[in-house]
């Protein structure tokens, strides 16, 4: 496969590592009442969609950037590519 | 002044097949700048004074005694002469501040530069970049038997430079010469 | 009279072979002539040899079928000793000089094998008949029928011996690449290639121009194998074109990615030195225009598997490539216009030819005869056709002597790759064949089943069967793909005739008429299976294996499924379509592995001082890809016990020297670096001191114990992670998620430093008498106490980084330098040592010291153990968020009866405890259920003169003094041990601070 | 109709005329009590045992093609024990006694064919942790034997031990593991379940289920409304697709393996062998062909394929230890779609909806498992209770933090 980096272009799949589903990046609040339940579904349970994913990648062998990549896992065909510290920014996680 | 003796990763003297020869460059002092959050800028102006400008991304800028090139959002490489530079991640680091983090990269990789009119056959045989489509400063990440390197298109035609893990040394100078005598 | 064609009794004129070379080679031993520009399956027919091979099941005699690569039949053993090629198609092999070739499968001699009694038995032998015998008794599956089967099965063999050519792997980018070189490739590849773009024109064949070498016609009144040859040229002439013969496209990947297969050197008799018998390339292209042309499809009849016996276009090709005739006389069996095309063909080479065609109205022939309405009905002839048996428009029956038969039942589109992205061909009722998916919305690939993203479809391959269309079909396919504008290209001028066919696809009769040659699967077998219910395309193939051969059925696929739409009363698409699977023809392994074998598997790391190290004659361990030194033998030691003993004993006695490189090293810096620490590591870090080192434990977000280490902090703003030598990069991946995903706005940055640092531990109660040598600052212990850390000098000024940490238990230091540096630093801190008698220790003794210690390493941190089995919960700061904190909470790592980390010790101190052995109660049953534990390390301990173990114990904090059982069923160990604390030596930590 | 050389021999004889369909090519009936998703392995295997362990009728296999056109129709066909965790061995070890009397119990020959796997071992940390699990193993009740390299090599002559970056070192073996012919496992259970009234129902794919007030009631399907007292899922790879018409998500993630055959060769590989220093394993069907495999391409998919970096992964460690299979030729490959569980281990199990019934989370060990997980799957959907052997398998471990993980990767799937 082949994943449009944003900032490097093209780039073969072979030099990025993958971990899941992007929704890794709404790491529960731990203070909140249901926490366990949240972390618990947060860390265990999966949409794992057949059709369009959002999903992490790390470019492992390249800029060490984790991306977040919409690829459709019935074709593997990708729609989006974006830097996952913009998603992360924009899904209101700071520090 | 300290009394010991550096030693290349390898040592070995160039070596030329076909066309092609494959080089050890240990004459190279690197160290990596990582800008601090909110003072890219700061860094970017501080690599215009240093570099004559700031390596964009994928490029890096061919300049002396002090190179550079792009590794990552907000971060890049420093190369200079080691004779001269040998502590360039202090020099960077006084020059920098609090602007950015310096790590010192010199003992981290083997510098291999190879030159040749084959060498973009050569390369063919090594890693997944468009050899051919490469123009003078492009830089890419990539993987060489199994081993993430840099490969930077050099100013003349024929030479691209190698960054590749030191303490792998041995395993990518196999490679570099397996692959030219497979296309000698 | 040309050279060596004395013996090739059925070489004709003319063809592309240069007669000029005569090349000799063997087949079964006997030696033949032929010449440059054959294959071996045409230099063996030129010499009248047509019987090549025997079938899989009944052991048939068979040749060649076809004159491609969808051969199922003429396959041989190519080459001898290492280089024994099995399975080898002779119709695609390039003859060179001194070529050798044995037929295979076969018990006894090709004419005459042994298990040719199969064929007797073949109304026992029918599709399945396996699945319900055998069965009886019991045991004789595996001791009797299974072992016989095997035997029997199998084509050709191995040489058993490493393979001694070398292979190679490379990478290629382009803006089209267009797979097959006959008239639409060609004409594809010269549209794109004077437009400017980077084109790749790969063809598996070691000629280019496909049919065009193989048939008479002509491309603006020249020859159309000269006008290959002449496009060819203007191509090679081209800086912007990549001419790749001898190359087999395998398969279609994802997003224009390509496999293909180069063979370099297997037209050699070896290859050049250091040079590649293939390459396997990964071929990038924006698009591909897929001209791979067409396959001919035989009709099935009684007997149709004799040697001569083969596709009309197959004689075809013989006749017009090779300049050979299969026989003097031949019989066209045809439904359609194209089988006439070979009898015109074979009768202008002087081949007497008869032309059989089903159809009532067929076109005339004015010098040979045409029988319209006519079938062939069975064949004769023991090793090779003699006879062929036609029933006449009339009812009547006719023999005819003849050695060839060429077959015709039309053309299927090679559409083999159009299929590898699950595409699903059309059915097209003109050509009664299959063709691509090239509806609209099957490109991009957005749907499963749709072509490959950015394929275009040119030529037979698309359907357009006259040389006229795919001429024009190449050219338009290259234009849409590209997308260019202006002029369009000239076509040249060809024939332009259409498809007339009467689709047929098997003669009725008695007798079995073959489908799969290769897997003897016959019209019969169809039959059974449906009237067994395994209908289904995906049933019928598994339940006969039609179609599974080393051909994947390229020339019967089509056949049976005509037959089960036959008896199932449906039509052909409904019953299924013919799929494919990459790769196109079967590809070696050793090209797909290449250079990756032997010491090149993976690469080696090599530690700064390793070759200090081999001075001293370590030996050396993998780990990871790392080697390191193991133990350093001396003169007088028998076993490795003797040099890991000494070495322990001299450190804890005096001191000791360690390569600690390996272990990685993260340089984590920013102004919220301590913060960004706190929330990596389970305990806390935000209140750690500048000047000091703490050992750090990281958990999984699952509440896991990830990775251990120290972080070192050297400034406000730097600190220096360490890691476990194995879990280097896993850890740094993790902490750039937590950096770029969870904690974007802080500030902090990370650079992996493994490599850039050689570190060494300095161990042992002379540690600081050593390192005061070479340390310029002062490292006294008021100075530099237990787990301080600092940026330092040494050897006169040599920019260094020291650390009092310790592995072993020892007071203990770990000094880093710049790698360049290592070799020269581990020297001088030998000679520093001389006077303490300082020893090299390698990972052994480390071991067993940190065993001693009671520290955990890999084999206790092994993904499913937490802080609290490891003795550490009070780590887990409940006072701040931290990954894997509140996962860390759950019951069923909290339950107080689970495994906690304790010292084992033998009651019998000559005692061997050995790892992974299991714990039991003293009394009662040893069994999975009474389970109370496992030995998770173990090794002797010089310092205390027995074994002792770490281990993972129910509820082990509460039983220290307890004895238990150890067993090891598996290595015969049952012996009684101590459980203790699993902090062996110097619990107290004094000589750490000392 | 029973099987057996003489009516093969009798048939032959009278131009096989006698034989008659495998299975009945059922049409839905209005209601059942039982109706299993998925007419693969697992799920034909659970309504044979159904019908012959637990004495249930009113049975359908539902499935959206042709049945045994999944993973038991597509995978690399070893059957194996060698287990670490008490979670799996005593599951797995059932499993494969029960293989070890199919074929009687069938009537269809599978060729069960237990010629062996061996593991090889690269490193002492390996060796430690084989060790521990061949002791876990034979606790259980299953055979284990560690080999040194001596005696390996007396079996596999070819091994590269000369020139191997990683050097073998031993290997645990297990003898009674081997092989199956993977299609006639899925055709034996469903003939078996069909002589005993199971309706097999092809083309038939579940469209959605009826919940009424947290009960299910039966299936829609594309053949029309199906009622049922319980209804079993077993669709493997599918089971997040199946599963989220019931509104519920799993711990589970889609991903494609991909397999690999060789050309027919003549015997060279007497038993089943993996490489412990890189993702290969293999073993040698009856009919010559190399079957083997390796790692998950690692990212989630319903494709059915892979791509090329994995073949050339897998065939680099085939070289690494066989250097004499360069020149042998790989013939097909084929990706089939894994239902990856977060810690590695299956799941069978009730759902929190009464009446529906879960099987699935086999990654890419399910076929070995396919007796036992019929039979353990028939248990619980009979009886409401598990089967002693699968009690661990339950959906609610992940939230009390008692995960089955034998490989210690964590919640990540493709680790697994």
């Amino acid at each position: 496969m082949i994943i449009d980096h944003p900032l490097l272009g093209p780039r073969d799949s072979s030099e990025f590592t993958y971990m899941g589903d992007a929704a890794l990046i709404d790491r529960p609040d731990p203070e909140a009442e249901d926490a366990a339940q949240a972390f618990y579904e947060y860390a265990y349970l999966r949409d794992n969609p057949a059709g369009w994913h959002r999903e992490l990648w790390f470019h492992e062998a390249g800029d060490r950037s984790w991306l977040v990549v919409t690829r459709n896992t019935l074709t593997h065909e990708i729609s989006k590519v974006e830097l996952a510290r913009d998603v992360a920014r924009s899904r209101g996680r700071s520090r | 002044m300290h009394d010991l003796t550096p030693t290349p990763a390898l040592g070995y003297e160039a070596q030329t097949i076909g066309t092609v020869t494959i080089t050890e460059n240990s004459g190279v002092a690197l160290a990596s700048v990582a800008a601090r959050t909110g003072h890219s800028d700061t860094c970017t102006a501080e690599l215009t004074s240093l570099l004559g400008a700031a390596p964009r991304v994928g490029r890096a800028v061919l300049h002396d005694p002090e190179a550079g090139f792009w590794m990552g959002p907000d971060q890049w490489m420093i190369g200079a002469p080691m004779a001269t530079h040998e502590d360039l991640a202090d020099q960077l680091k006084a020059r920098f501040g609090t602007a950015a983090s310096i790590t010192e990269q010199s003992g981290a990789w083997v510098v291999f530069d190879v030159t040749g009119d084959a060498m973009p056959d050569m390369c063919e045989l090594l890693c997944n970049v468009a050899i051919r489509r490469m123009t003078a400063g492009d830089v890419q990440r990539t993987v060489i038997h199994q081993l993430g390197c840099f490969v930077i298109r050099r100013a003349s035609d024929d030479h691209i430079r190698i960054l590749g893990p030191r303490a792998s040394a041995g395993t990518l100078h196999h490679a570099l010469i397996t692959a030219a005598k497979s296309i000698a | 009279m040309s050279v060596g064609s004395r013996t090739q009794k059925n070489r004709l004129s003319g063809g592309q072979i240069d007669r000029d070379t005569a090349l000799t080679f063997t087949f079964d031993g006997k030696r033949y002539c032929g010449h440059g520009g054959d294959t071996l399956a045409s230099a063996l027919l030129a010499n009248g040899v047509r019987l090549m091979g025997r079938s899989f099941k009944y052991h048939r005699p068979r040749g060649p079928l076809s004159a491609g690569s969808e051969e199922p039949n003429a396959l041989v053993q190519l080459r001898s000793g290492a280089r024994q090629e099995p399975n080898t198609r002779a119709t695609t092999a390039e003859l060179f000089d001194g070529l050798q070739a044995r037929s295979q499968n076969r018990l006894g001699s090709l004419s005459c094998d042994l298990l040719a009694v199969n064929d007797r038995l073949s109304t026992f032998l029918t599709a399945g008949f396996y699945y319900k015998t055998f069965m009886w008794p019991k045991a004789f599956w595996e001791r009797v029928y299974e072992p016989v089967i095997r035997r029997a099965a199998g084509l050709g063999s191995l040489s058993l011996s490493e393979d001694p050519d070398v292979y190679d792997k490379g990478f290629l980018h382009c803006d089209l690449l267009v797979i097959g070189a006959g008239p639409a490739g060609l004409m594809a590849a010269l549209t794109a290639a004077r437009s400017g773009a980077n084109v790749i024109l790969a063809d598996e064949d070691f000629r280019m121009g496909g049919r065009l070498n193989a048939e008479t016609l002509t491309i603006d009144d020249s020859p159309g194998a000269d006008w290959a040859a002449a496009t060819v040229a203007e191509l090679a002439a081209m800086p912007n074109v990549r001419l790749m013969p001898r190359t087999t496209v395998i398969g279609a990947f994802d997003h224009g990615i390509y496999g293909a297969v180069e063979r370099v050197s297997d037209h050699l008799t070896v290859p050049h030195p250091d040079k590649p018998r293939q390459i396997l390339w990964r071929i990038y292209t924006q698009r591909t225009v897929l001209a791979a042309g067409a396959i001919e499809r035989p009709i099935a009849f009684p007997n149709n598997d004799r040697p001569g016996i083969m596709t009309a276009s197959a004689l075809r090709t013989y006749a017009n490539r090779y300049g050979v005739a299969v026989d003097r006389r031949a019989v066209v069996f045809t439904n359609n216009d194209d089988g006439h095309r070979t009898a015109t063909d074979l009768h202008a080479k002087g081949i007497t030819v008869t032309v059989v065609d089903v159809r009532p109205e067929t076109p005339r022939a004015l010098d040979y005869e045409v029988l319209a309405g006519a079938q062939v009905t069975d064949t004769m002839g023991r090793l090779g056709l003699t006879f062929a048996k036609l029933r006449l428009a009339d009812g009547s029956d006719r023999i005819i002597e003849c050695g060839a038969l060429g077959v015709s039942g039309g053309w299927n589109p090679n559409l083999h790759l159009t299929c590898h992205h699950r595409g699903r061909p059309q059915w097209n009722a003109r050509l009664a064949a299959f063709v691509p998916d090239i509806r609209p919305d099957s490109r991009p690939d957005s749907r499963p089943g749709g072509l490959p993203e950015g394929m275009f479809v040119a030529g037979a391959a698309n359907g357009d069967f006259s040389t006229a269309a795919a001429l024009e079909g190449g050219a338009r396919a290259a234009w849409a793909a590209l997308d260019l504008g202006g002029a369009r290209p000239e076509i040249p001028q060809a024939e332009d005739r259409p498809v007339n066919l009467l689709p047929f696809w098997h003669v009725k009769g008695p007798g079995r008429a073959w489908l799969d040659q290769q897997n003897d699967v016959t019209v019969k077998d169809v039959t059974l299976s449906h009237q067994e219910g395994f209908t289904s395309v995906e049933h019928l193939k598994r339940y006969t294996t039609l179609g599974m051969a080393t051909d994947q059925g390229k020339t019967a696929n089509l056949g049976g499924l005509a037959i089960m739409a036959e008896l199932a009363g449906k039509s052909i698409p409904e019953v299924g379509t013919t799929m494919f699977r990459p790769p196109y023809t079967p590809v070696a392994i050793g090209a797909l592995g290449g250079r990756h074998r032997g010491q090149q598997f993976h690469p080696k790391r090599l530690t700064p001082s390793h070759a200090w190290a081999e001075e001293q004659g370590a030996v050396f361990v993998e780990v990871g890809n790392w080697l390191r030194a193991q133990w350093f033998p001396r003169v007088g030691e028998t076993t490795w016990r003797d040099s890991v003993d000494r070495e322990v004993l001299a450190t804890r006695g005096s001191v000791g020297v360690c390569d600690v490189t390996t272990l990685g090293k993260v340089d984590v810096q920013g102004a919220d670096a301590a913060e960004f620490l706190n929330r990596i590591y389970c305990n806390g870090f935000a209140k750690l001191p500048v000047g000091r080192t703490r050992y750090g434990l990281m958990l999984r977000e699952d509440g896991i114990a990830l990775d251990d280490g120290t972080a070192a902090r050297l400034a406000e703003d730097h600190f220096v992670v360490t890691t476990t030598t194995a879990n280097a990069l896993p850890v740094y991946r993790h902490m750039e998620f937590v950096r770029q995903c969870l904690l974007p706005d802080m500030d902090v940055q990370l650079i992996s430093t493994t490599e850039a640092w050689a570190q060494f531990a300095v161990a042992g109660p002379k540690a600081r008498r050593v390192l005061e040598k070479i340390v310029d600052q002062d490292i006294s212990n008021a100075a530099f106490p237990f787990m301080a850390c600092a940026n330092v000098t040494v050897c006169g000024g040599l920019r260094a980084r020291l650390f009092r940490i310790s592995f072993s238990g020892e007071l203990a230091y770990e000094i880093a330098v710049p790698t360049a540096y290592g070799d020269a630093l581990i020297r001088r801190i030998m000679e520093a040592g001389a006077e303490f008698a300082i020893t090299p220790y390698g990972t052994e003794a480390l071991g067993v010291m940190r065993i001693e210690k009671g520290h955990a390493a890999g084999n206790e941190l092994n993904g499913t153990t937490t802080a609290l089995t490891l003795g550490m919960e009070r780590m887990v700061s409940t006072k701040k968020d931290s990954i894997g904190a509140v996962l860390s909470r759950r019951e069923g790592l909290n339950d107080p009866d689970g495994l906690r980390q304790v010292g084992i010790r033998p009651l019998d101190p000559s005692a061997h405890l050995p790892a992974g052995a299991h714990l039991m109660a003293r009394t009662g049953p040893v069994d999975a259920a009474h389970d109370q534990g496992y030995v998770t390390s173990a090794c002797y301990s010089p310092t205390l003169g027995h074994h002792i173990a770490l281990a993972f114990l129910k509820n082990g904090t509460n039983r220290l003094g307890e004895t238990l059982r150890l067993v090891s069923p598996l290595t015969g160990v049952d012996l009684a041990v101590e459980v203790c604390s699993p902090h062996f030596v110097d619990p107290e930590g004094d000589r750490l601070r000392a | 109709m029973r099987y057996s050389g003489f009516r093969v021999l009798k048939e032959a004889l009278t131009g096989h005329k006698g034989w008659r369909p495998a299975w009945r090519d059922a049409a839905p009936r209005p209601a059942y009590d039982i109706v299993i998703i998925g007419g693969g392995g697992h799920g034909l295997a659970t309504a044979h045992y159904l019908a012959r362990e637990f004495g249930q009728s009113r049975i359908a296999v539902l499935e959206k093609g042709w049945i045994g056109g999944g993973n038991v129709g597509r995978n690399t066909t070893i059957i194996r024990s060698n287990y670490l965790l008490d979670g799996n061995e005593p599951f797995y070890e059932f499993s494969l006694k029960l293989w070890e009397g199919l074929e009687q119990v069938l009537n269809y020959n599978a060729m069960v064919s237990q010629r062996g796997i061996l593991n090889l071992i690269h490193s002492d940390g390996q060796r430690d942790a084989f060790t521990r699990r061949g002791n876990a193993m034979i606790l259980n009740g299953a055979d284990a034997d560690m080999l040194s390299l001596a005696e390996i090599k007396k079996r596999y002559p070819f091994l590269n031990t000369a020139d191997a970056r990683f050097p073998i070192k031993g290997g645990l073996a297990q003898h009674r593991g081997g092989t199956v012919r993977h299609d006639a496992v899925a055709w034996g259970y469903a003939r078996s379940a069909d002589s005993r009234g199971v309706d097999i129902i092809q083309n038939c794919k579940v469209t959605g289920f009826r919940i009424e007030n947290g009960v299910c009631k039966g299936v829609e399907t594309t053949r029309g409304y199906i009622a049922a007292t319980k209804v079993g899922c077993a669709v493997a790879g599918h089971s997040s697709r199946l599963m989220s018409l019931a509104n519920m998500r799993l711990p589970i993630e889609s991903h494609v393996l991909q397999a690999f055959v060789s050309e027919g060769l003549k015997p060279v590989l007497p038993g089943v062998i993996t490489f412990g220093a890189g993702h290969f394993y293999c073993s040698q069907s009856d009919k010559g062909g190399l079957v083997f495999g390796g790692d998950i391409d690692g990212y989630n998919s319903y494709a059915q394929r892979g791509n090329l970096p994995v073949v050339e992964d897998v065939c680099e460690g085939a070289m690494a230890i066989f250097p004499m299979l360069g020149r042998a030729r790989l013939l097909r490959m084929w990706g089939g779609i894994m239902d990856m569980s977060m810690d590695g281990s299956p799941i069978i199990d009730r759902t929190h909806i009464d009446g529906l019934y879960f099987n699935g989370g086999w990654c890419y060990g399910g076929f070995k498992a396919t007796p036992a997980s019929g039979f353990a799957f028939a248990h619980l959907l009979a009886t409401d209770s598990p089967h002693p052997t699968a009690s661990a398998y339950r959906f609610d471990r992940f939230r009390k933090g008692r995960m089955i993980d034998e490989k210690g990767m964590g919640n990540q799937p493709n680790l697994h």
